[in-house]
């Protein structure tokens, strides 16, 4: 009785505070040209935040408008929008959503009208389409100022001292500049430190909150509810207080779960029985978020890891913005995001995650969208089943076109998947015509 | 040798029939008269046979030989024809045959036994930009033909038991070959012929629908093909149009089946004449 | 020789998916052979180690997939599946290393998978930059190209100087001279040069030797003049998109067939990337490096810095005097297709006629495309007014 | 008897299995499941019982000393007048059905036009009952509807020439498909005792088997009194969300699949099912549970269906499309991956004067290879492979995957059974029984 009570309780605080910091922020969007603050569009991987808000800037993220647009049931329409306008149906619905969203009047989530960017930070991080989508955008917002941040990939699975200067080059020569132009101020390095210093201390909660689900029963989802607990890291709220408070809440609640050895939450109500314990890699799909994730609750199924709470940057292998190193850390975040691992190195990343959170089975949901996360996945499965001998399971779906996600196909594999999984606990053995013979 | 008649032959050459018409113009060209047409299932015969007979069967019906046609124009799968002069392809013929039918029409939907195309012309009929399906047959005519079949209803009466309908049948996306099993299964859980053709006619409508906001079509739409024949399928089609408010209004013609053979017939005569003036320029 | 008899040579070429030629070069040369995904790889490094470079562009409809498949889902382009059954069938055994450039995601993943899938063989990402500034990305290129001349010494065991390097960037030169002296004809002359054999001939360059591609242009290049051939109503047409997944060549005589004369294309593109001379200096790697940042043609690959899109296309249908222009792209490649707006909003700006369809390298019905470039073709001849 | 029970709901048959406590398959049933997949469930269920009951009836037989030696010569006679009584039933059924139909028609004189049509379309069916019916002739399908169908097309055709005038081919045909679908709805299979008892009193008029009666009469006895006690029921295949069954009664039919194949082909692990309307490359380890697999999306290129559309496109029943194909000298590429284009390709191709055994080799390699990639995506092919499914009794499909197989794994076990068919249903039997 009493837990059901507190844990209602601390999710809504956790979540309330979420939800208030991303009302405030689109609020502050809201007003952002009326107070003359400037806007900076760019992505979610690698992002650099601490530098935008050193300039007091304020960031919108394409890619969260996209999958906002599809948690409210917009992205069809913006898909056919933009599709209208000759994007073809082969390429990723992300760039199709928000370009969607752009011409039915770029209204962003909360309803209010998303201020046009004063600058696109391209940084070019762990995906090609980055740079079409924002040489789009630009064309769109009528040449409006464009900077490219070039972070080279991990081709032969470690970052080099020539990537990591070349990009802290263009960071120092290219972008500081630019957003100096564009903001019309000095770039003010305290604080820079001092946003880079929350961060760090915002990230070592969170990798607490993501290991937290190495005990049994997991405290957490590490996908579906995982992907809210990188909301606001990943986005416009790292270097913020309110960022460090939010995980301090959260932590505490994990940890409180910990200590009533309560399951995740999730909106179906608490987890109370763990039957299989997962390991998810790719993206995961937004327009019918809430049935994919039922159809893991109906079946007790958790997510003890996952690759896409890592897409804006891994932590949990040890990195932290540093103070100390501005531009040097701001340049391994970037250069250190999943998708700008190679494929080997998310390999290694998968199975030491298949093993540390000692999980039963692994499982990739293969967005349709995402030649970066997709191309090779399935040679990902045949080698962590290999290296594992973990059941692997694999689905497909997208992002945010509906189209994509087909609920009975991904209920019968999934099906199929967890009574694998449970064969392969049990080993049972079934005679065969011979041994009767 | 100059008759004071000019006769031409469009051939449309469909996946399913064959469609011939001969055509009349005058001396500028600029009326085109139809006489005769006639419209053969190919039914798996051979093509080329069945476009031969095809064509024997409008001459005879005008007593004309072959020698009497100044152009015999092929459009579709015309590759098979042998006999024909020049070729046109499809959307350049539907598109003059629509213009021919109604001249104030600015946009085409041709909705043929496999392929579902949609384009939007100009007053000349010149086609400015066009889409078409993809290469899966899920809601074509040949589709919408095999679940007639499997319901056990004749094609001539699926548009008037689809307007029928009061609940249709949602249904998208099903394999044009694997329908069998939806649909006895619709059939098995109660649903009405009608209801199920209905629910088949608006998904097909709003796949053709999609082709035409790709045009950005606007106005007088007219459908070609075989599927203006069927009316629920008509009211369908503008049924969707009009829930998704696009500015749209359908026409069909008793003749839009012959909409590709027409167009091609009068593009013959316009390149009958090209070609004598620049015989004319050489001699 | 005839332009049957190059014709016949090219086909060979371009049928051999056993790569026959390259095993029998290795053996003659007693050197190895380095493959490379498209679009561009600095082809010049590998040659000035006395190496082979080898274009790898999929195995067209040639080879029927069975375990391409295996790794890839269905909405990835063809390209990669064709290579990878190419490369578990043992067919690119005679390579000694694959480049694969930084055109888009699936390739960069590719590598990755090369490295799994063939441990023992050297398999190396090219990041090319996308900061044109010569302190910046100049830097990061230089870096990258001495790696790969370090790479290319230690597999052919030898050392490159600088005067490999520019003996390699003369014979390249003298290679993109005849091209472009082959596209000028073609412009000019275009029922000379048909599609269909420009295709083949281009195409050669993947494989041939550098010299001897060069010498079986010019070949082509007198054989041609000499033919008499009938001069068809066709349309001019710049066909762009396809740089990488290459259409069928039923395909490409079907567009041929239908109406179209292409007189400029990004086929080969990699052949073409640099149009002009490299000057030979004492700092070959340096004149690489400019050559990449400032002389590379435009395509959808690489960051637009001046965002002045649809420019160079633009320029394509100016200097060739074309009708108008095709879109063709591999399905589900999205640096094309994501492309593929943009300049379309540059040619409407300019009243430019285009049309677009999709391919894949194994399409085997070229009907619906047909369909689309003959309409498109009737649209401009029956009109006329473009 | 305790037994266990597995059905594979599938898309185009449904078959049953019983099993008893000992692994034993009793008897196997299989029934067209176009209708309602429920009463589908049920029919195979009781062919299933049916199948059961002749296996002990021949057990009888056998243990009882004399029995022993006809055996062997009674058993297909009996078999053959027993399936004679149950399709004289279903002509019944579709007599009355057909009659009923035409007893509806608003026009009178249409009505009596197309009455004496059937009528003696019908006369002719059953008058023809008998010789389908003989121990002796040639395999034939195992459903009423394909037999009827064939003999109700070609008779009805010879009406329509008779009266071209006034008979339409289309109408007639229409009355029959009405029928049909009702008619396969209605369980014949509980009439076991009295269809064994005409085909008892059938055989007992035999001179050769005249002497036997009595123990037949006994065996036929037992049988028929048999009780089985279904112990549980476990249900699979495409329609299993469909049965009343508990959720813990239900099992993915690609677990099933392995299953199967593992009891019937021990040291499996690459499984390969063709069925109707879906393809599954399955992997399986020694004790036949599933490690990985892969499926087809709803689309019929690649599957049963894809051979039944083109068997209709060229006038030719499924089963002729494999031999035919076997003759071919020549492979020829079918471009078209979807099944209707793949039709229109066939008949230009005709029409170009392709040889139609060498169009049907491509068609066959198509759908192998479309398998091959599938297999490909679920880890390739290991030693041993089996392949079930309905397409496993197409001789040039095998062919060409075994070829396939070859090229491209090396020498590897093919296993291929008579009962590949019922696979699914074996394994849910197995998972009833644990
Ligand atoms: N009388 C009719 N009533 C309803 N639908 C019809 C009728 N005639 C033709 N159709 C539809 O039109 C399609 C054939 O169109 P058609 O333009 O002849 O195709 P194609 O040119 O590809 O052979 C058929 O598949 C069918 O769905
Ligand atoms: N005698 C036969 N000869 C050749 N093919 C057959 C034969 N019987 C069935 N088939 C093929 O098998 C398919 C049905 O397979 P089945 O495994 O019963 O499917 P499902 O389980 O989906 O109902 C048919 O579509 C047909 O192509
Ligand atoms: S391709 Fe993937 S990483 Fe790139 S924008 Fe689309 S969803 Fe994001
Ligand atoms: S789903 Fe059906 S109609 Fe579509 S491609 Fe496949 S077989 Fe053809
Ligand atoms: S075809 Fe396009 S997406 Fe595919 S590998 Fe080539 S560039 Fe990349």
């Amino acid at each position: 009785m009493s837990t059901t009570a507190t844990e209602s309780v601390q999710k809504e605080q956790s979540m309330l505070l979420q939800k208030d910091m991303i009302a405030d922020h689109f609020r502050r969007l809201g007003r952002a040209k009326e107070e003359g603050k400037k806007v900076v569009y760019t992505f979610v991987p690698g992002n650099l935040n601490e530098l935008i808000l050193a300039f007091d800037m304020l960031p919108v993220h394409p890619e969260i408008n996209a999958l906002q647009s599809a948690m409210r049931k917009k992205s069809a329409g913006y898909i056919r929008e933009a599709e209208k306008h000759g994007h073809s149906e082969d390429v990723c619905t992300y760039v199709k959503c928000d370009v969607g969203m752009l011409k039915s009047g770029n209204i962003g989530p909360t309803g209010e009208k998303l201020p046009e960017p004063d600058l696109l930070l391209l940084s070019y991080t762990g995906c090609f389409t980055f740079m079409k989508w924002f040489e789009i955008l630009r064309k769109e917002y009528n040449d409006c100022a464009t900077v490219m941040l070039h972070v080279p990939y991990q081709g032969d699975g470690a970052i080099t001292e020539e990537a990591r200067a070349y990009v802290v080059k263009q960071l120092r020569e290219v972008l500081v500049p630019q957003l100096e132009r564009i903001s019309g101020r000095k770039l003010d390095h305290d604080r820079l430190e001092e946003l880079l210093a929350s961060s760090a201390r915002a990230e070592e909660d969170l990798v607490s909150i993501l290991e937290s689900a190495k005990q049994k029963p997991s405290p957490i989802d590490a996908y579906f509810g995982g992907v809210y607990y990188i909301g606001p890291i990943f986005t416009a709220f790292r270097g913020r207080e309110s960022c460090e408070e939010y995980y301090q809440v959260l932590r505490s609640e994990v940890e409180e779960r910990i200590r009533m050895k309560s399951g995740p939450i999730t909106p179906e109500g608490p987890m109370h029985n763990e039957q299989y314990r997962l390991v998810v890699e790719g993206p995961p799909n937004w327009t019918s978020f809430r049935e994919f994730w039922k159809m893991f609750y109906d079946e007790s199924a958790v997510v003890v890891a996952s690759s896409y709470t890592k897409v804006g940057g891994i932590y949990d292998t040890g990195f932290r913005h540093d103070a100390r190193q501005p531009f040097e850390s701001l340049a391994d975040y970037c250069l250190g995001c999943y998708t700008n691992l190679n494929l080997p190195s998310r390999i290694d990343l998968l199975e030491k995650y298949i093993n540390e959170y000692e999980a039963d089975g692994f499982l990739i949901n293969s967005i349709k969208s995402c030649n970066s996360f997709s191309a090779g996945q399935l040679l990902i499965l045949n080698e962590l089943e290999k290296r594992t001998g973990k059941a692997g399971g694999f689905i497909e779906s997208d992002l945010v076109d509906p189209r994509y996600f087909s609920a009975a196909n991904i209920k019968n594999r999934l099906e199929s998947y967890f009574q694998m999984v449970d064969a392969k606990r049990q080993n049972r053995h079934t005679p065969s015509s011979r041994e009767r013979a | 040798m100059w008759l004071d008649r000019l006769y031409t032959v469009g051939i449309d050459v469909g996946s399913n029939s064959i469609k011939t018409v001969l055509m009349e113009h005058d001396d500028n060209g600029s009326e085109a008269k139809l006489l005769f047409s006639d419209l053969s299932k190919i039914r798996k015969r051979e093509t080329k046979l069945v476009a031969e007979q095809s064509f024997e069967q409008v001459l005879s019906r005008a007593s004309l030989t072959p020698d009497d046609i100044a152009y015999v124009a092929t459009t579709g799968e015309g590759d098979m024809v042998d006999f024909r002069r020049g070729h046109f392809y499809s959307m350049t013929a539907h598109s003059r045959g629509a213009i021919h039918l109604n001249s104030a029409v600015r946009s085409v939907v041709d909705g043929g036994a496999m392929h579902g195309k949609a384009f939007a012309i100009d007053e000349r009929s010149k086609v400015l930009t066009y889409k078409m399906t993809s290469q899966c047959a899920s809601g074509s005519g040949q589709f919408l033909e095999n679940i007639a079949r499997y319901l056990g209803i004749p094609l001539e009466d699926v548009g008037a038991l689809s307007k029928e309908s009061t609940s249709p049948e949602m249904v998208s996306g099903i394999c044009a070959v694997l329908a069998e099993t939806d649909v006895i299964n619709m059939v098995s859980r109660g649903i009405s012929a009608s209801d199920i053709l209905k629910g088949i006619h608006l998904s097909m409508a709003r796949r053709l629908v999609g082709l035409l906001r790709g045009v950005s079509a606007e106005g007088e739409v007219m459908i070609t093909g075989g599927l203006a024949n069927d009316t629920g399928f008509v009211a369908a089609i503008q049924e969707i149009a009009d829930s998704e408010n696009m500015n749209v209004r359908f026409n069909t013609h008793e003749l839009s089946i012959f909409a590709g053979a027409i167009g091609a017939a009068i593009w013959g005569a316009f390149r009958h004449k090209k070609l004598a003036q620049s015989e004319l320029q050489h001699q | 020789m005839t332009v049957q008899e190059i014709l016949r040579q090219c086909e060979d070429l371009y049928n051999d998916i056993d790569f026959a030629y390259v095993r029998d070069w290795k053996t003659r040369h007693g050197a190895g052979a380095i493959g490379y995904m498209p679009v561009y790889v600095p082809r010049e490094l590998i040659r000035a180690a006395g190496m082979l470079p080898v274009g790898i562009m999929g195995a067209g409809d040639l080879l029927e997939i069975i375990k391409g498949d295996a790794y890839f889902q269905s909405y990835i382009c063809h390209i990669p599946r064709s290579t990878i059954e190419m490369g578990v069938s043992n067919r690119l055994d005679c390579l000694d290393g694959m480049l694969f450039p930084a055109i888009c995601d699936v390739i960069r993943n590719l590598s990755g998978m090369w490295k799994l899938l063939f441990p023992g063989k050297y398999a190396k990402y090219v990041d090319f930059p996308q900061n044109f500034d010569a302190e910046l990305g100049g830097t990061f290129y230089r870096h990258e190209l001495r790696g790969l001349l370090a790479d290319f010494a230690r597999i052919s065991g030898r050392e490159i100087s600088n005067d490999d390097i520019n003996e390699a960037i003369v014979l390249y030169n003298e290679n993109r001279r005849v091209i472009r002296e082959l596209y000028a004809l073609r412009v000019e002359r275009p029922h000379l040069v048909p599609t269909y054999e420009m295709y083949l001939i281009l195409r050669a360059s993947n494989i041939l030797d550098v010299a001897e591609h060069t010498a079986l242009m010019r070949d082509y290049l007198t054989a041609t003049l000499r033919e008499e051939r009938p001069v068809r109503d066709n349309i001019r047409i710049v066909l762009t998109g396809a740089f990488c997944e290459q259409p069928p060549l039923g395909l490409i005589r079907a567009l041929e067939n239908s109406g179209c004369n292409i007189v400029d294309d990004d086929w080969m593109l990699g052949a073409r990337y640099m149009p002009d001379d490299i000057p030979v200096t004492a700092d070959a790697i340096g004149a690489l490096t400019d050559a990449y940042l400032t002389g590379t043609v435009a395509t959808a690959s690489k960051y637009e810095e001046d965002g002045n899109k649809g420019a160079y296309l633009i320029s394509q249908v100016t200097r060739s005097g074309a009708d108008g222009v095709i879109f063709a792209a591999p399905s589900f490649c999205d640096p094309a297709l994501l492309e593929r707006p943009m300049q379309q909003e540059a040619l409407k700006r300019e009243k430019i006629p285009y049309t677009s369809f999709k391919y894949s390298e194994d399409t085997g019905q070229y009907q619906v495309i047909r369909e689309q470039t003959g309409t498109f073709a009737d649209a401009i001849k029956l009109w006329g007014d473009a | 008897m305790e037994c266990y029970v597995g059905i594979d709901l599938g898309s185009t048959t449904s078959k049953a299995i019983y099993m008893d406590a000992h692994a034993n398959i009793l008897g196997r049933g299989i029934i067209n499941s176009r209708h309602n997949y429920t009463l589908a469930c049920q029919i195979a269920q009781e062919e299933a019982e049916n199948h059961s009951r002749f296996a002990i009836l021949e057990q009888s037989i056998r243990e009882n000393g004399t029995g022993q030696s006809i055996a062997a010569t009674l058993m297909p006679v009996l078999r053959a007048k027993y399936k004679l009584a149950e399709h004289n039933a279903q002509l019944a059924e579709l007599r009355r059905i057909c009659m009923k139909d035409l007893d509806n028609w608003k026009d009178p004189m249409a009505a009596s036009l197309y009455l004496e049509a059937v009528e003696h379309i019908l006369h002719r069916m059953e008058q023809e009952a008998v010789d389908i019916y003989r121990e002796d002739t040639a395999e034939k399908s195992d459903f009423f509807r394909d037999i009827a169908t064939s003999q109700f097309m070609e008779f009805a055709q010879d009406q329509v020439r008779r009266h071209v005038e006034e008979l339409s081919f289309e109408r007639l045909v229409g009355i029959f498909d009405r029928a049909i679908i009702r008619v396969e709805s209605v369980s014949f299979a509980k009439s076991f005792s009295a269809h064994i008892d005409f085909a008892y009193r059938e055989v007992a008029a035999m001179p050769a088997f005249a002497p036997y009666r009595d123990q037949i009469h006994a065996a036929v006895k037992i049988a028929d009194e048999r009780e089985f006690n279904i112990v549980r029921i476990v249900g699979t295949g495409y329609g299993r969300q469909r049965l009343p069954f508990e959720k813990e009664q239900i099992r993915s039919e690609i677990l099933c699949h392995g299953l199967g194949a593992h009891y019937m082909f021990p040291d499996t692990r690459t499984v390969l099912d063709i069925g109707g309307q879906d393809t599954k490359a399955i992997q399986v380890d020694g004790n036949g549970i599933v490690e990985n697999f892969q499926m087809n999306d709803r689309c019929a290129a690649g599957c049963g269906r894809y051979l039944g559309y083109v068997a209709d496109e060229m006038n030719m029943g499924v089963h002729e499309l494999g031999p035919q194909a076997m003759q071919a000298t020549k492979t020829i590429r079918i471009n078209s991956t979807c099944t209707v284009f793949a039709g229109a390709e066939i008949r230009q191709r005709l029409s170009v004067g392709e040889k139609r055994e060498d169009i049907l080799a491509g068609l066959h390699r198509a759908i192998i290879l479309r398998a091959m990639s599938l297999l490909a995506r679920s880890g390739g092919i290991s030693n041993e492979f089996t392949f079930t499914g309905g397409v496993a009794k197409n001789e040039a499909a095998t062919n060409a995957l075994r070829t396939l197989v070859r090229e491209n794994y090396g020498e590897i076990t093919v296993n291929i059974s008579p009962d590949s068919i019922f696979t699914g249903a074996c394994g849910a039997a197995l998972f009833a029984r644990n």
